[in-house]
């Protein structure tokens, strides 16, 4: 019955934005984090707790590596061997980098993760069988996958907590994998309103749950397609391309001055997430 | 947008928990069944709700006392998300991970839900009558001032009606106690600029020398520095990026983001601040007769012998002060936490005038035009007094609100003890939390979302602002009240005719505002269209004139020498104020529990931080199991090995290990207030918070720590990850 | 759509609040005796919420969103309302007792995701319901 | 040198002595069943457990999501190349002194390639979900993802079971018609009498069937290389430093020739002993076997240095640092046990006088497979706890109980079945032993016919 639609749709489920041949139409959702803003007090971690029903593991399986925090703080330290960091620490947000090429879309098995046409990694829950092959070839390791059935056996949410989770958002059962979406349920619901009014969700009309909560708006995010929003500008001034898997200023002789960057570029996934240098002052 | 409140409640009726019970069966069948599941719909018309569309409603977060305003998103009658309300001048709809997990403090599992009389050793549920009688019956034939009030920071129409109980029973003891505030610091700052809570600006600053002030983790008002620190860092305005220098024993979250962290030895903060200002009148600073006579002494070799920091660090510290002003210089909980630390904050407020910041980077408030609402803001000798009375028999019944001294206070207090004597304890809490274990009668409260009332932040933004808190849903737990009705029926107790014409709290705080509604700016507004605005506002903002700062530096200072080396007890103990914790208020709230601390990255337990040279010395490791022993007592916990701290010091986060409070906070990790001495400030009698002395020992014990952190550690192992570029290879003023 | 609400304004369509139902019922003379209206009088009187039977229940992953088939084929195209809604909830009109007529399952949502529809009544212009597993799967 | 088997058995005395493998074995044979059904027993359990649970009390984590299954399921889609390389490829090189063994080496293929079958359900998260990954038009009008190795696998696999089960039917069709003409009356009777499809043994009836045997034989030895290949481009098609290694593929292949061989060693001796076939499964048979072994093991070694080069003068630090990570880190014992039982314990094979050396031999082959498995244990699981990203790199995750005791379970479930195979049917082929018989003593017969002519 469905070969035709398997074979038609093939190049729709597989596309790879932009280096594949469909441009993006109306939306390319990408983000930059200005790592001199952040200053790692994870209120973006909480708000995506609360957005999106991340099961609360506790000790003992946060100790096994278990923890489902699909946005993560990390903390460096300088590796110059200073005896104390007297430049501070190093923050840094870590969540799916929504790839472009995404290496997670091409081994799974049943094609529960997919490249959506605004230019996401969409995860289907329900698909997904747990083969963890995308886990396994993702180059950032931020796929979280359910080792345990936190809503019932585990009882994360109990009594009353389970009326705090977000209706937009499924509550995943043991067995799938996980991770950021961009706030999917919130652009969607914008992209509602924009078609109810006969237009494009203009730029800052929707934020994601991270970047709402940021008390520094470390982070920015909107859409790409659209060359007035705040993230194609910042993009566009630190040169950063996002169909490029080497930037055009790093070839440069002299070092650039700009600040943007993007993760593992060299692997070439083309993360839809650009990264603004940590500065720190000469002076003292 | 809303009527009334009566309305509003119906309004809040939750609609069917379906949508959220159902969703637990997330994953997995994936069958259509007919009629398996039920929906349920309102009984009557509300034109508000629609389901399946979330509505927005501001009110205050309560989480901590910063008083920044919230948007909670409410669905089917039920709030799921709060995020930062736009309006409010605090934090312009920004929020922190504290505020975030609000959420959890409404639908907690381990909340009290009906009055509780102590029977033995049991709670035994009562009614409220009952309830209300039995305070009534135990207040008869207690004089005025054997009657205690124990509360947290109150403010707003709260704090008045508490007034007015006060003043009817004729108590006049009403202890504001708060663990963890900057307490000393206002008293300094009262000396030198005439006020406590001078309006910082760090937005105008090009550099920010900070003594251990935390305003990006737990000092004063977070959210809102944080956002005035975004505008501080952007290259693109006017004054240039601006340089964060942060000096202090322990790092802060402050600290980790600073340009330039210095460790400095415990307790000499004023020494170098002293310091600096003779290192600026060296390097051509005019510098006033009086002050330059003081600062004369501390000469550069002997400073940095001192604070053990090297003198070009002093010098190019001076340097840069000189160079680039306006600057400011912030002194935090690291510097006033000794037994000299009036002293140290005067020495670094002088360092402001010096600067000549005073009316540039620091302003004056505005002043609150109803002293009556204005914060009572609290302080740790409060407890201390408090313990006294109780100690000497003074107070026969006891009411404690929003305050949990048995937890926070040091244990060297035996304030525990102590609270036995008392006859009779009323308790208004949210959980059953350590205080409320040892109370006759607890009372238990609605959520802060569940709630009505009034606040006025201590640290007042720009502009003074009315907070309003209103219910975004509906009572949980049909018996539980609110701090304000229960003192209002308390107070018809005494004064019925007075009060008899406020039904509840809810028609008391609207019946006030509206009264002073022409101070407030509604000028000839219909009274339910102003109350409609200001509800779905959230606050009001209230014209304030602001007050005035005497610029006036006083020289006389008197900084110790550097202690001298006590051999049984060699190690400094700093309580550390973590962001999600704070005075552990919020313990039981499990997303707080999990969300790493920013700097250790350690989860669901408590730690003790060591730095590399002395763990070296001890020959402890991470994980090692030791024991921490002050003159007070001893804990044992994990050993984090950290370069963040001054090898004479070790930390230990403040707010953990409580014995009671909830599932998510009992036996996790262990309470540092059980070993801290009660040392107090010379000036203001305060707790010196880092005055302990400490000694470790290793038990032989060890475990894997639970952190977020991997064995990699914070190495990025050669790999381009998170890149740092250095000011002068980097052009910001062209970025968006 | 007198009674569903939801249905042009909202993801969910929404149980009308029982005072609606009511509304009607108390006129409709004919039916007003018969058990299961005395029934919902009786939750009326005991202001209490109907636990109604979910008829048309999808799994708590799947979003069906009613405004934008509503907006589409009812105020775009111009379609009666019995057909646009009648598609995926049957001739509620002849039942006493709703019951499912359609399968409502993906297979089935599918095939109308495939086809070519007209964008609005007067242009030509035609293109099918989005295959992108999010639009559906949250 | 000696004789691979007497010419001189009479026919009569080959299928009386095959027969009665079906009929008495020792009693040894009825405590190794035993023991399987236990081990199985065990296995069972923790699937059960763990498919109530959750896939947590395999005590994996992120980003370390694979572990022992995989590596398992791995070592036993290699177990199953030595059949075919016996059977197949040997029967097209004329090796007959193959004969008497490639029988039981073939149901050991197929029944390794179960085992594999199940590891691939045993390690999915949601195993009740398994249908998502079959291509067949369903009512979603969904597909699975044509471009992912793991489905390249599932499918390969399945073929490669397939054609294997009806290669080593067709093989044993003659044998069936055998056992159906010598046997009492009973079920066995009836089975082989269904089984042997009427075989009557005409001339045309062996045309056809030496045709198809070929034929499938042919079919086999492509699909034979294919499968493990496919197997090797799960990691080598992977973006993950330590798997991305072009020559995954032949390495995987020669890996599997290998273990494969090493458990044919081991089960020769075991049959052996338990039937009683010292006249068939000889010591100069078992010699043969062991130097083929030692030939595929210095590929497996040469290959494996061809490797480590290739990872060494590569440019990608990240591989290099999951290379030194596996010599020096937390997984370094097990990394150079594999080095020592795969590369330095095959010497043993050198020396004639253990190459024929029962107990030796017994001991080396347990050792190389357990060499073999811990390969595969150390392709997979150091990549995930020092790949690219530090700041997840794991505390190395000891597998849990559970784990350990599927794994565990699985070598139950295989020797039940192959136990219960060599039971219920003829696990050495008599005809071809007769075949065998019969060349050789033609052979000897000419010997001594040319000597006459010379006089």
């Amino acid at each position: 019955m469905s070969v035709t639609n398997l074979l038609e749709n093939w190049s729709k489920v597989r596309q790879a934005h932009p280096v594949g041949d469909a441009p993006h139409a109306e939306y390319k959702w990408a983000m930059a984090i200005d790592l001199d803003a952040c200053s790692g007090c994870n209120a973006c971690s909480v708000a995506c707790y609360a957005e999106n029903n991340l099961p609360v593991v506790g000790k003992d399986k946060y100790g096994h590596g278990q923890a489902m925090h699909w946005m993560r703080i990390e903390r460096y330290w300088d590796e110059d061997g200073r005896e104390t960091p007297n430049q501070g620490a190093q923050f840094l947000p870590m969540m799916c980098q929504q790839c472009e090429a995404a290496p997670c879309e091409t081994v799974c098995p049943v094609g529960a993760t997919n490249h959506t046409a605004d230019g996401l990694n969409s995860q289907v829950y329900n698909r997904c069988i747990g083969s963890r092959y995308c886990s396994a070839n993702c180059p950032y390791k931020v796929r979280y996958f359910n080792w345990w059935d936190y809503p019932t056996t585990d009882n994360v949410w109990p009594a009353e907590m389970t009326q705090q989770l977000n209706p937009d958002v499924t509550v995943r059962g043991k067995g799938v994998m996980e991770k950021c979406t961009f706030c999917v349920q919130r652009t969607y619901a914008a992209k509602n309103t924009a078609r109810n009014e006969g237009r494009l969700v203009r730029d800052g009309e929707v934020q994601t749950a991270c970047q709402q909560a940021c008390p520094t708006n470390a982070i920015s995010f909107g859409n790409m397609a659209d060359a007035e929003s705040k993230v194609a500008k910042q993009w566009e001034k630190q040169k950063v391309e996002l169909a490029e898997e080497e930037q055009n200023k790093d070839n440069q002789v002299e070092p650039s001055a700009l600040r943007g960057y993007r993760i593992f570029e060299e692997l070439r996934p083309y993360p839809s997430v650009m990264y603004l240098e940590r500065v720190r002052e000469s002076a003292v | 947008m809303i009527e009334n409140g009566i309305n509003r409640r119906d309004f809040l009726k939750v609609l069917g928990w379906g949508g959220a019970t159902i969703s637990l069966s997330g994953c997995g069948f994936t069958s259509i069944e007919n009629g398996k599941e039920t929906v349920v719909s309102y009984v009557e018309f509300n034109e508000y709700a629609l389901p399946g569309i979330g509505v927005y409603f501001n009110s205050t977060c309560a989480q901590c006392d910063a008083g920044c305003g919230i948007s909670g998103r409410v669905r089917e009658g039920r709030v799921l998300k709060l995020e930062g309300n736009a309006v409010s001048s605090v934090n312009h709809g920004k929020m922190c991970g504290l505020g975030q997990a609000g959420v959890q403090a409404h639908y907690n599992p381990d909340r009290v839900r009906e009055p509780l009389l102590r029977t033995g050793n049991q709670g035994e549920a009562i009614t409220w009558d009952k309830a209300l009688g039995l305070i009534n019956e135990k207040l008869g034939g207690v004089k005025g001032d054997e009657v205690a009030f124990l509360t947290g920071g109150v403010s707003g129409h709260l704090k008045v009606l508490l007034k007015n109980y006060q003043d009817a029973l004729g108590s006049k003891n009403h202890y504001v106690y708060e663990a963890v505030s900057p307490s000393v610091v206002r008293a300094a700052n009262k000396k030198s600029y005439g006020v406590e809570m001078p309006h910082l600006r760090l937005d105008r600053a090009k550099v920010i020398v900070s003594f251990g002030a935390d305003f990006l983790g737990a000092w004063v008002s977070p959210v809102h520095f944080s956002q005035q620190y975004a505008q501080f860092r952007k290259g693109t305005r006017p004054e240039g990026r601006g340089v964060l220098v942060q000096i202090e024993s322990k790092m802060t979250l402050t600290g980790a983001n600073a340009d330039r962290w210095i460790a400095i030895r415990p307790g000499t903060e004023g020494v170098l601040a002293m310091g600096i200002i003779n290192a600026l009148g060296k390097a051509g600073l005019a510098i006033p007769a009086d002050v330059a006579a003081a600062s004369k002494a501390y000469t550069a070799e002997r400073v940095s012998g001192e604070t053990d920091v090297s003198a070009e660090q002093i010098d190019k510290l001076a340097h840069l002060l000189k160079t680039r002003t306006p600057s400011l210089v912030l002194a935090g909980g690291a510097a006033e936490g000794y037994a000299h630390g009036s002293q140290n904050a005067a020495a670094i407020a002088m360092l402001n005038h010096v600067l000549g910041n005073v009316g540039k980077t620091i302003e004056a408030p505005s002043r609150v035009p109803f002293p009556q609402v204005e914060a009572a803001v609290g302080n740790r000798i409060a407890v201390q007094a408090l313990n006294d009375q109780l100690a000497k028999d003074k107070v026969k019944v006891l009411f404690v609100y929003g305050a949990n001294p048995v937890h926070t206070a040091p244990a060297a207090l035996k304030l525990k003890d102590n609270l036995k004597k008392a006859a009779f304890k009323v308790v208004l809490a949210n959980y059953m939390d350590e205080t409320a274990m040892e109370a006759d009668l607890v009372l238990p409260l609605d959520s802060w979302l569940e709630d009505w009332g009034t606040s006025v932040p201590e640290y007042r933004a720009e502009g003074v602002q009315l907070n309003i808190t209103q219910p975004l849903m509906e009572r949980l737990h049909p018996d539980t009240r609110g701090a304000g009705d229960i003192f209002l029926s308390l107070l018809k107790q005494r004064r019925a005719e007075e009060y008899k014409k406020h039904e509840d709290f809810y028609a008391y705080v609207r019946a006030s505002v509206l009264s002073i509604k022409n101070a407030l700016g509604g000028m000839g507004k219909d009274d339910d269209l102003f109350w409609d605005e200001t509800l779905s506002q959230g606050l009001i903002k209230l014209p304030g004139a602001s007050a005035a700062l005497s610029a006036k530096a006083g020289p006389n200072i008197s900084l110790p020498a550097s202690a001298a080396i006590d051999d049984a007890y060699p190690l400094r103990l700093i309580p550390y104020v973590t962001p999600n914790m704070r005075d552990g208020r919020n313990a039981n709230q499990p997303w707080l529990q999990e969300s790493p601390d920013p700097l250790t990255t350690i989860v669901w337990d408590s730690w003790v931080e060591i730095h590399p040279v002395t763990a070296a010395r001890l020959g402890v490791e991470e994980g090692d199991i030791v024991e921490v022993t002050s003159r007070s007592g001893t804990i044992k916990t994990q050993v984090y090995v950290f370069p963040g701290i001054h090898p004479d010091a070790i930390s230990i986060p403040y707010g953990y290990g409580h014995q009671a409070l909830g599932r998510y906070a009992k036996e996790v990790g262990v309470n540092v207030a059980n070993i801290m001495d009660q040392i107090t400030d010379k000036e203001t009698g305060e707790l010196a918070f880092n005055e302990t002395r400490v000694k470790v020992s290793k038990t032989g014990k060890r475990v894997i720590i639970v952190k977020e952190e991997g064995p990699a550690g914070g190495q990025q192992m050669g790999k381009k990850i998170a890149v740092r570029k250095s000011s002068d290879k980097v052009d910001l003023s062209k970025e968006v | 759509m007198y009674c569903h609400t939801g249905a042009r304004r909202s993801t969910v369509a929404a149980i009308p609040p029982l005072q609606k139902c009511i509304g009607c019922h108390m006129t409709i003379a004919s039916v007003r005796e018969t058990p299961r209206i005395q029934k919902l009088f009786e939750y009326w009187d005991a202001k209490k919420p109907v636990p109604w039977k979910k008829v048309h229940d999808l799994p708590d992953f799947v979003r069906f969103n009613h405004e934008r088939h509503i907006k589409r084929f009812y105020f775009a195209q111009g379609k009666p309302v019995k057909e646009v809604c009648g598609y995926c909830h049957g001739d509620i009109a002849t039942m006493t007792v709703a019951r499912r007529q359609k399968p409502l399952t993906m297979g089935w949502c599918v095939t109308c995701h495939q086809k070519d529809h007209p964008v609005d009544a007067v242009s030509t212009k035609t293109t099918h319901g989005p295959n992108d597993c999010w639009q559906c799967h949250k | 040198m000696e004789k691979d088997i007497r010419e001189n058995i009479s026919w009569a005395q080959i299928n009386q002595d095959v027969l009665k493998s079906l009929e008495n074995p020792r009693r040894m044979y009825w405590v190794i069943l035993l023991v399987a059904v236990c081990v199985f027993g065990v296995g069972v359990g923790c699937e059960v457990y763990q498919y109530n649970v959750g896939l947590g009390v395999a005590n994996l984590d992120n980003p370390h999501v694979w572990g022992l299954y995989i590596a398992t399921f791995i070592f036993w889609i290699g177990m199953s190349h030595s059949g075919t390389l016996l059977s197949a490829i040997l029967h097209l090189m004329h090796a007959d002194w193959r004969k008497p063994i490639y029988r039981f080496a073939e149901a050991m293929t197929t029944f390794s390639l179960m085992t594999a079958g199940l590891f691939v359900m045993v390690h999915l998260g949601r195993l009740w979900q398994f249908y998502y990954a079959v291509p067949y038009p369903n009512d979603r009008w969904t597909w699975p993802n044509f471009q992912s190795p793991l489905l390249w696998d599932a499918m390969a696999i399945f073929t490669y079971l397939s054609s294997s089960v009806i290669f080593l039917f067709i093989g044993m069709i003659p044998d069936l018609a055998i056992c159906r003409d010598h046997l009492q009356p009973g079920w066995r009777k009836k089975l082989y009498t269904v089984l042997a499809l009427g075989w009557e043994g005409t001339d045309r009836q062996w045309r056809n069937f030496r045709v198809t045997y070929l034929t499938v034989a042919c079919f086999l030895i492509p699909l034979a290389v294919s499968v493990h290949s496919i197997v090797a481009s799960d990691f080598a098609m992977s973006q993950q430093p330590g798997w991305h290694v072009t020559s995954f593929p032949p390495y995987f292949v020669a890996g599997a020739l290998y273990s494969g061989c090493a458990a044919i060693i081991t089960l020769f001796i075991i049959l052996r002993y338990v039937f009683k076939f010292e006249e068939y499964m000889t010591l100069p048979i078992l010699k043969k076997t062991v130097r083929l072994t030692f030939a595929i093991a210095m590929v497996w070694t040469y290959l494996n240095c061809i490797e480590f080069a290739s990872v060494w003068y590569s440019h990608d630090q990240a591989s290099k640092d999951v290379l030194i990570q596996k010599a020096t880190g937390p997984y370094a014992p097990f990394w150079w046990a594999m080095i020592f039982c795969g590369s330095v314990v095959p010497f043993v094979m050198m020396f004639k006088r253990f190459q024929t050396n029962i107990p030796v031999m017994f001991a080396v082959s347990i050792l190389l497979n357990l060499g073999m498995w811990l390969e595969r244990w150390m392709i997979v699981s150091p990549t995930f706890s020092h790949g690219y990203y530090p700041w997840t790199w794991d505390h190395d995750q000891w597998p849990s109980l559970v784990q350990w005791g599927i794994v565990f379970g699985s070598f139950g479930w295989f020797t039940l079945l192959f136990m219960i195979f060599c039971k219920v049917f003829p696990s050495v082929s008599m005809y071809e032993v007769k075949e065998m018989v019969y060349h050789r003593s033609m052979a000897s017969k000419h010997d001594e016919l040319a000597e006459k002519g010379a006089h």
